[in-house]
C-alpha cells in the first residue's frame, strides 16, 4: 500500500481519537467572571479592580474552611458598549460561570443588563455610577455595591455653591455616563440657584475641542463642569490652557485617577472632583485590604474602585459557600442581602439590588495628587481656587 | 460518473466538512484547536494528493443544485449538534451573517468592480433600521422589518452612487471610506439614535414564535440561538442562490464586462452605470439583511462596532477566499471570525495578523485561496 | 446611386490645442466597402472614436440616415446598428470566448430580471440559441476556433483573438461595421482568408457598409469600392484606389517630398 | 461674535489647514509620479509622531535642552519616515505596478492598519493617548478675545516653509525635474535616461518625510498623540488632495485649507460642534460628485 494511503489512514484515526478526548469534564472548580476595562484610556481603574477581585479569590482559596475551589475568569470590555456585550454574552453563555463582578464604565453596564437577564447570570456592578443600571430595569440579576451619581452631584452642587460660585458652563460626553452626570448636576444646581450658561455634548474620543472652548470663553463662566472620563478630561483641560482660559475645572468620579494628573501635568493644580465612599485607607476594612494588596505586589495600584471589586467578590463567595454554585439560588440569596459586613461598610441591597452609600468625598488636586478637600491647603485658606 | 456515485461523493464531502466545522466550534482548549489547525491542512493536502478535491469539484459541477441542498442540510445538522452550546452557535451565526455580507461584497467588487470600504456601514444601517422599526412599529411582522432594513440600506447606498459612478477606482474607494466615517460620526453625535451609548434591540418574533425563549423541546430543545442560526442559514442560502443565478445569466455577464472594460462594453450597448448601480444596491441590500438579523440576535448595537477596521475585515474575507468566487466566502468567513475567538492570543493581534495575511495574498497570490473559475451557466456541458 | 448612410460635416476633434481631426466631410453609402488610409497619426482611429461617441467632437456634426447623432454616447451608437473593432484588442480576456461573443450580441439579449433569474427554462433556450449562433459564426472564420468556445480568451493565440474580435462586431448583424486594422500581425494568406470571409458575409448582408482602416495597399485595392486618404486630420483625397494612389499629394504624404 | 473670536477661529483653522495641506501634498506627489494612492500615508504620519516621541523620551534621559531635542526629533523623524516610505514603495508598491490599481490601494491600506496595530501593541502602553512634550515656547499675545500663541504661529510658519521648500525642490532641482518628467509621461522619461526607480523612491521619501513633519506638528499643537490619529488625518489629507485636484501641489494646498475652513465653519454653525466632521465630509463627497477630477482638474483624458 503506497505511503499516501497509510498516512491518510493514520490521519483519520488520530483525528477521531482527538475528537472524543475533548468531551471529558474537568474537576469541581467554581468559576466567577470579572469584567472591566483592561485596555484603553481607563484601563488603570479596570486593572485595579481585576487585581482586587483576584486578591479576594486567592485569599478565600487559601482559607481552610472554604468548600469549593474558586477561579476568576477576567474579560476586557475596553470601556466600549459593543465589546462589553460581546464578552458579557461569552461569559453568560459559559455554563461553568455562576456569577460575575462586572463593569467600571456606565455606558457598558447599561448595554449588558439585558444579556445577564437573558442568561440569568447574577452579577454585582463594582464601579459604574449611572442610577439607571439598577433603577432603570427590574431585573433580579443586577446588583451594585458602589453608590450612584445622584448623591455625588447633590454634594458637589451644595459644596460649589458654598464656595460662592454661581455661573457654570458644562461639557459632557454623549454616553450615558456624561449625560447622567449632567442631568443630576442640573437638578441639584436648580435647587440652589446656580446657573448653567451653556451645555456642550462631545464625543468621548474627539480630538479637538478648541471650537467648543472658544464658545465657552465667550459665555465667560466661573466654573467649567466636565462630565466624562479621564482621557477626554485631559484633552479639555490642556486645550483650555491653549486658549488662555483660567476657569475652575470641576470633574466627576471619572477623573479621580492618577492617569488624569499624569496626562495634564501641573495644569491639574486646583482641579476639583467628587466620588462616592471614603478614600480606601479611611474605609472600615481599608487598612487590611491595602496591606494584602501591597503583599501581592501587583504592578498596578488598586485605584479608586478596587475596594468595591474586592467587596463584591467576597460577597459572591460568601453566598456560594451558603447556597452552592447554582445561578438561580445565588441570585435569590443576593437579593436578600441585609447588612452584610464588607470592607466598604455594611452592604444592603434594596428591591432594585442597589446598595446605598451615603458618604461622598470631595477631592482637590494639590501638587500632583488627589487630596481630600478637608485636609488640603485650599480648605485651610493657604491656597485659593480662583 | 453515474448519478448515484456523484451524490455519494457530494454527501461524503459535506459530512467531512461538517465534522471539521464541529471540531473547530465545539473544542474549547487551545491545544486541541492547535492540533486541529495542523491536522486539517494536512488532510486537505492528502485529499489533493489523491485528487479527491478535483473529483469533488467535478461532481459539484455536474449537480450544482444537489451540492447546494446537501451543504445547507449539512449546516442544519451542525446546528442541531451544537444546539446546547450557546457561544458556539453565536459564532456560527456570526459566520453565516458575515458570509452573507461578503456575498454582497462579491457582487459589488468581484462582479461589477465597484470598490466598497463601507460594507460595515451598510451592515450598521440594517442594524439601526431594525432597532428603530422594531421599537416604533411593533405591529409590523419582523420578517417584513428585515426586508425593509435591507431596502433602506440599498436606498441609502444609492445616495453614494452618483459620486462613485463619475469617479475612477481609487476615488470611489475614498468616497466609501469617507461615507463610513461620516455614518459613524453621525451616529455618535446624534442623540435620537442613542449616540455612543447605542441602542437596545428586541429579539425577533416570526410566525408567532418568540426567539427570546429557548428552542421548543419537541424539536430537541437547545439555546435560543438555534432559531437565529437557522434564519441566518436561510439568509445565506438564498443570498448564495441569487448570487449564483446572477453570475450564470446575462446580468452577471454584463457586470463582468463592465468591470473588465467599461469603454468596450459601452461600444456594445452595455450601460455601465446601470450595472454598477444594480450591483452596488444589491450588495448593500445583502449587508442590510444581515445587519438586521445580527442586531436582533445581539440585542444591542453601538456606533463603535461599525468602524473602518471592521470593513477591512470584510474585505479581507473576500480577498482571502478569492475575489468573485461566491463559494470561497464561506470558509474564509469561518477562518476570520472563528479563529480569533478560539485563540485568545490571536484575539489581541487579530487585525495585525489579518493585515499581514492580506498583504501576502495581494503580493503573491492575488486570486486568493479558491480563485474564481469560468462562468458555468448550467450543470454539465454548458461551459 | 446608392443612398448615403453615414455622413459627417466639418467634423473637428481637438486635444487641448492639437486638432486631431480638422473639418472632415465624409460620406458612406449603403453596402459600400470603404478603405480609410493615411500615415500613422493622421486621425484615422480618432475618427472612429469620434463616430462611436468615445470622444466628443469639438465642432461639426455626424448624420445617420440624415438625422444628427453627434456626441451620442457609445451605447446609443450601438443601438443605431454601428459596431467596431479596436486597434489594440479590447476583449474580456478572463471570460470565455462564448461570453465575449454574447457581449457583442447585446441587442438580442433579454435583460429582464424575471427571465434571467427565475424563468431558467426560458433562459436555457436563449442560451442554446446564442451558443448555436456563436458556433456557426466562429466556424465560418476558422474551423478549429469553434472548439474553443468554452475556453477563456486568454488561452487563445493573437490571431484567433483578432478573429473573435471581428466576430464580436459581426454577431449582432450591424448595419455599419468599423474595422480598425483587423489583420495586424496576420500572415498574408490569413489576411486573405479573413477578407474572403468578409466578402462572403457582404453577399449574405448586402446592406452592410464597412469602413476598413488598413496599411496593406494591395489589400485595399482588392477589397474596397472607394477609399478616403487622411493626413494630419484632413481629407486630402477621395475616390477609387487606382485614381487616389496616383495623386501627388497622397504619394508625398506616404513617401515624403522627393 | 466680535472680531477677536473670528480671528481665534481663523488661527485654529489655519494651523489645522497647514497640517492637512502637508498630508495632501504627499498624496499628490505619489499620485503624480506613479498614478497610485498610498493609503498608509496617514499611518506613516502617526508613526513619525511616535518615533519623535520615543526619541524625546530617550533624549530626556540625557537631559538635552528642549530646542536641541526638538531639532533632533524633527530631523531623525523625517528621515526615518522618508526611509520607510521608500522601502514601502520598493517592496509593496513597485512590484504591483502591473496589477490593477485597486490592488496597490488595498495593499497600502492594509499596510497602514499593520502600522497602526503594531504601534498599538508594541509601543509601551500604546493603546492609550500619549502626552506629547510641549517643546515650543508657550508665550501668547492677547488682543481682545484673540489669544495668539507663539507655538501656533511657529507651526503655521514651519508648515508653510515646508511646502515652499517642497515646491522649490520640485521646480528648481534636478531630482524635481526628474519627478515632473516621470509624472508627465513615464515611458518617455525612462527613454530620456531618467532612473525611474530612483525618482519614484525619492518621491515617496519626500512625501513620507512631509507626513512625519505634519505628525510632529500635530503632536506639538495638541500635546497628545494616539495610535488611531493617522487614519483620520490620512482620509482628510486624501480628500483635500482629491478635491484640490490630484497631481497639482497648489490643489493640495487649497484642498487642505478648504477642509480646515469647512470644519471651522461647521463648528460655528452647528449647535453641536461635533457635527463639523460630518459636515466637512458631506461637502467633500458632494464636491467630488460635481467635479470628479478635483477643482484644479488635471487634464488626463482616457486614451483609447
Amino acid at each position: 500500500m503506497c505511503k499516501a494511503q497509510r498516512l491518510s489512514r493514520f490521519w483519520i484515526l488520530s483525528f477521531l481519537c482527538l475528537f472524543f478526548s475533548g468531551c471529558g469534564e474537568d474537576s469541581e472548580t467554581v468559576k466567577i467572571t470579572f469584567i472591566g476595562p483592561l485596555t484603553g484610556g481607563v484601563s488603570a481603574g479596570g486593572l485595579g479592580g481585576r487585581n482586587s477581585a483576584d486578591l479576594a479569590i486567592s485569599l478565600r482559596n487559601q482559607a481552610p474552611d472554604t468548600k469549593y475551589k474558586y477561579e476568576l475568569v477576567s474579560l476586557d470590555d475596553e470601556c466600549k458598549p459593543n465589546i462589553g456585550v460581546q464578552v458579557a454574552t461569552k461569559a453568560a453563555a459559559n455554563k461553568d460561570i455562576v456569577a460575575g463582578v462586572t463593569h467600571y464604565c456606565s455606558a457598558v453596564a447599561m448595554g449588558t443588563v439585558d444579556v445577564y437577564h437573558k442568561f440569568n447570570l447574577p452579577v454585582i456592578v463594582w464601579g459604574a455610577v449611572l442610577p439607571d443600571i439598577t433603577y432603570g430595569n427590574d431585573y433580579l440579576e443586577i446588583h451594585r455595591v458602589n453608590g450612584t451619581m445622584i448623591n455625588q452631584n447633590t454634594v458637589a452642587a451644595e459644596f460649589m455653591r458654598s464656595q460662592n460660585f454661581s455661573k457654570w458652563a458644562v461639557i459632557h460626553d454623549t454616553t450615558d455616563y456624561g449625560k447622567g452626570h449632567f442631568k443630576y448636576f442640573q437638578i441639584a444646581l436648580s435647587k440652589s440657584e446656580g446657573t448653567i450658561l451653556g451645555t456642550f455634548g462631545v464625543n468621548p474620543d474627539q480630538q479637538d475641542f478648541t471650537a467648543e472652548l472658544t464658545k465657552i470663553k465667550a459665555l465667560n463662566p466661573e466654573v467649567i463642569y466636565f462630565g466624562g472620563l479621564a482621557p477626554t478630561g485631559v484633552r479639555i483641560r490642556a486645550q483650555m490652557d491653549k486658549l488662555g482660559m483660567t476657569q475652575v475645572f470641576q470633574g466627576t468620579s471619572g477623573i479621580v485617577s492618577d492617569a488624569f494628573i499624569d496626562g495634564v501635568g501641573d495644569l491639574s493644580e486646583g482641579v476639583l472632583a467628587f466620588r462616592e465612599g471614603a478614600p480606601t485607607e479611611k474605609l472600615p476594612g481599608g487598612k487590611m485590604f491595602m496591606e494584602a494588596y501591597e503583599a501581592r505586589n501587583f504592578n498596578e495600584p488598586a485605584e479608586a474602585y478596587g475596594a468595591f471589586a474586592f467587596a463584591a467578590t467576597n460577597l459572591i463567595i460568601d453566598v456560594i459557600e451558603q447556597v452552592g454554585p447554582d445561578r438561580r439560588l445565588i441570585r435569590d440569596e443576593l437579593n436578600a442581602t441585609q447588612g452584610h459586613q464588607s470592607i466598604v461598610g455594611p452592604v444592603t441591597f434594596d428591591d432594585h439590588g442597589q446598595n446605598t452609600i451615603a458618604v461622598i468625598t470631595k477631592y482637590v488636586v494639590q501638587d500632583g495628587e488627589w487630596v481630600v478637600w478637608e485636609d488640603s491647603e485650599y480648605a485651610s485658606g493657604k491656597r485659593f481656587l480662583k | 460518473m453515474s448519478d448515484l456515485k456523484t451524490k455519494l461523493v457530494l454527501l461524503l464531502g459535506v459530512a467531512l466538512s461538517v465534522i471539521v466545522l464541529y471540531g473547530f466550534l465545539y473544542l474549547e482548549r487551545e491545544w486541541e484547536i492547535g492540533v486541529l489547525l495542523v491536522m486539517v491542512p494536512l488532510g486537505v493536502y492528502f485529499l489533493k494528493r489523491a485528487n479527491a478535491l478535483t473529483y469533488y469539484q467535478h461532481a459539484a459541477r455536474e449537480m450544482p443544485r444537489f451540492t447546494w441542498i446537501s451543504f445547507a442540510l449539512g449546516v442544519v445538522v451542525l446546528i442541531m449538534l451544537l444546539r446546547h452550546e450557546d457561544f458556539a452557535l453565536l459564532m456560527l451565526t456570526t459566520v453565516l451573517l458575515y458570509a452573507t455580507v461578503s456575498l454582497g461584497l462579491t457582487i459589488q467588487f468581484g462582479f461589477a468592480g465597484v470598490v466598497n470600504f463601507a460594507a460595515i456601514a451598510f451592515f450598521g444601517i440594517g442594524a439601526y433600521s431594525m432597532a428603530i422599526l422594531n421599537q416604533h412599529f411593533l405591529h409590523i411582522p419582523d420578517l417584513l422589518i428585515i426586508f425593509f432594513s435591507g431596502a433602506i440600506s440599498a436606498l441609502l447606498g444609492a445616495l453614494l452612487i452618483l459620486p462613485i459612478l463619475r469617479t475612477r477606482g481609487h476615488y470611489a474607494a475614498l468616497i466609501t471610506i469617507a461615507f463610513g466615517i461620516l455614518f459613524r460620526t453621525f451616529l455618535e453625535v446624534n442623540d435620537v439614535l442613542g449616540g455612543p451609548q447605542g441602542l437596545r434591540v428586541s429579539g425577533l418574533e416570526m410566525f408567532g414564535w418568540d426567539f427570546g425563549n429557548s428552542f421548543p423541546n419537541e424539536l430537541g430543545g437547545g439555546s435560543f440561538y438555534v432559531a437565529y442560526a437557522i434564519v441566518a442559514l436561510v439568509l445565506l442560502a438564498t443570498g448564495y442562490l441569487i448570487t449564483r443565478l446572477i453570475e450564470a445569466s446575462w446580468l452577471g455577464l454584463n457586470m463582468d464586462s463592465v468591470r473588465l472594460d467599461e469603454v468596450a462594453s459601452a461600444s456594445f450597448g452595455i450601460n455601465g452605470p446601470r450595472w454598477k448601480i444594480t450591483a452596488f444596491m444589491l450588495g448593500n441590500c445583502f449587508a442590510g439583511f444581515a445587519g438586521a438579523v445580527y442586531a436582533a440576535m445581539y440585542g444591542f448595537i453601538a456606533p463603535a462596532s461599525f468602524n473602518l477596521s471592521d470593513s477591512l475585515l470584510l474585505v479581507s474575507i473576500v480577498l482571502l477566499g478569492g475575489i468573485g468566487n461566491p463559494v470561497a466566502v464561506i470558509p474564509a468567513a469561518f477562518l476570520i471570525v472563528v479563529l480569533p475567538e478560539k485563540f485568545q492570543v490571536i484575539q489581541e493581534y487579530r487585525l495585525l495578523l489579518f493585515g499581514i495575511v492580506v498583504i501576502l495574498i495581494l503580493r503573491f497570490r492575488p486570486s486568493g485561496l479558491m480563485p474564481r473559475g469560468l462562468r458555468q451557466y448550467f450543470a454539465g456541458r454548458f461551459g | 446611386m446608392r443612398q448615403t448612410v453615414l455622413q459627417t460635416k466639418e467634423l473637428t476633434v481637438s486635444f487641448g490645442g492639437l486638432k486631431a481631426l480638422n473639418g472632415l466631410d465624409f460620406q458612406l453609402c449603403e453596402g459600400e466597402f470603404l478603405g480609410l488610409i493615411g500615415p500613422n497619426g493622421s486621425g484615422k482611429t480618432t475618427f472612429f472614436n469620434a463616430l462611436t461617441g468615445i470622444y466628443r467632437p469639438a465642432a461639426g456634426s455626424v448624420l445617420l440616415h440624415g438625422n444628427d447623432i453627434t456626441g451620442a454616447p457609445p451605447n446609443k451608437i450601438y443601438a443605431y446598428g454601428i459596431t467596431r473593432t479596436f486597434q489594440r484588442l479590447r476583449l474580456a480576456t478572463s471570460l470565455s470566448v462564448l461570453d465575449n461573443l454574447i457581449i457583442g450580441n447585446q441587442r438580442n439579449l433579454n435583460l429582464g430580471l424575471w427571465y434571467n433569474i427565475f424563468n431558467r427554462k426560458y433562459f436555457k433556450q436563449r442560451l442554446q440559441e446564442q451558443i448555436q449562433i456563436a458556433e456557426e459564426l466562429l466556424s465560418r472564420f476558422s474551423r478549429d476556433l469553434a472548439v474553443h468556445l468554452f475556453k477563456p480568451v486568454s488561452s487563445l493565440s493573437m490571431i484567433d483573438r483578432r478573429r473573435v474580435e471581428v466576430c464580436r462586431a459581426l454577431i449582432s448583424e450591424p448595419k455599419i461595421l468599423l474595422l480598425d486594422e483587423p489583420s495586424a500581425g496576420m500572415t498574408p494568406d490569413e489576411t486573405r482568408a479573413l477578407m474572403d470571409e468578409l466578402q462572403h458575409w457582404r453577399e449574405q448582408y448586402p446592406a452592410l457598409s464597412i469602413i476598413l482602416i488598413e496599411h496593406e495597399m494591395e489589400l485595399i485595392n482588392k477589397v474596397s469600392d472607394r477609399c478616403v486618404v487622411l493626413n494630419y486630420g484632413e481629407k486630402i483625397a477621395e475616390g477609387r484606389y487606382s485614381e487616389v494612389s496616383k495623386e501627388p499629394g497622397v504619394r508625398a504624404a506616404y513617401l515624403g517630398e522627393d | 461674535m466680535d472680531l477677536g473670536f473670528i480671528a481665534q477661529y481663523f488661527v485654529n483653522g489655519l494651523v489645522q489647514g497647514i497640517t492637512y495641506a502637508l498630508v495632501a501634498v504627499g498624496f499628490t506627489l505619489f499620485f503624480g509620479v506613479l498614478d497610485v494612492i498610498k493609503f498608509s500615508h496617514g499611518d506613516v504620519l502617526m508613526l513619525g509622531a511616535f518615533t519623535a516621541l520615543a526619541l524625546f523620551l530617550g533624549l530626556d534621559q540625557l537631559a538635552s535642552p528642549a530646542w536641541l531635542s526638538l531639532i533632533i526629533m524633527l530631523c531623525i523623524g523625517t528621515l526615518a519616515m522618508g526611509l520607510l516610505g521608500a522601502l514601502l514603495c520598493k517592496f509593496l508598491v513597485l512590484p504591483l505596478k502591473e496589477s490593477p490599481p485597486l490592488n496597490t490601494l488595498l495593499i497600502t491600506l492594509m499596510f497602514g492598519s499593520v502600522i497602526r496595530e503594531s504601534v498599538r501593541l508594541f509601543f509601551p502602553n500604546g493603546s492609550n493617548p500619549k502626552p506629547f512634550p510641549a517643546l515650543l515656547p508657550e508665550a501668547s499675545i492677547n488682543w481682545g478675545n484673540l489669544n495668539l500663541r507663539l507655538d501656533s504661529v511657529i507651526l503655521i510658519f514651519t508648515g508653510a516653509l515646508a511646502i515652499v521648500v517642497t515646491h522649490l525642490i520640485i521646480q528648481k532641482t534636478r531630482i524635481g525635474l526628474a519627478i515632473r518628467a516621470v509624472a508627465q509621461d513615464e515611458e518617455t522619461a525612462r527613454l530620456m535616461g531618467i532612473d525611474f526607480k530612483k525618482t519614484v523612491l525619492a518621491t515617496f521619501a519626500l512625501g513620507s518625510g512631509l507626513a512625519a513633519l505634519s505628525g510632529i506638528s500635530t503632536g506639538l499643537y495638541y500635546q497628545e498623540i494616539n495610535f488611531s490619529m493617522g487614519l483620520m488625518l490620512g482620509v482628510i489629507g486624501f480628500s483635500a488632495a482629491v478635491v484640490g485636484g490630484l497631481g497639482s501641489i497648489y490643489g493640495a494646498i487649497v484642498g487642505g485649507l478648504l477642509f480646515a475652513f469647512l470644519q471651522t465653519l461647521g463648528a460655528i454653525w452647528f449647535s453641536v460642534p461635533a457635527y463639523k466632521d460630518v459636515f466637512a465630509f458631506a461637502v467633500i463627497i458632494i464636491l467630488m460628485a460635481w467635479r470628479p477630477t478635483g477643482l484644479l482638474a488635471d487634464r488626463s483624458a482616457e486614451r483609447v
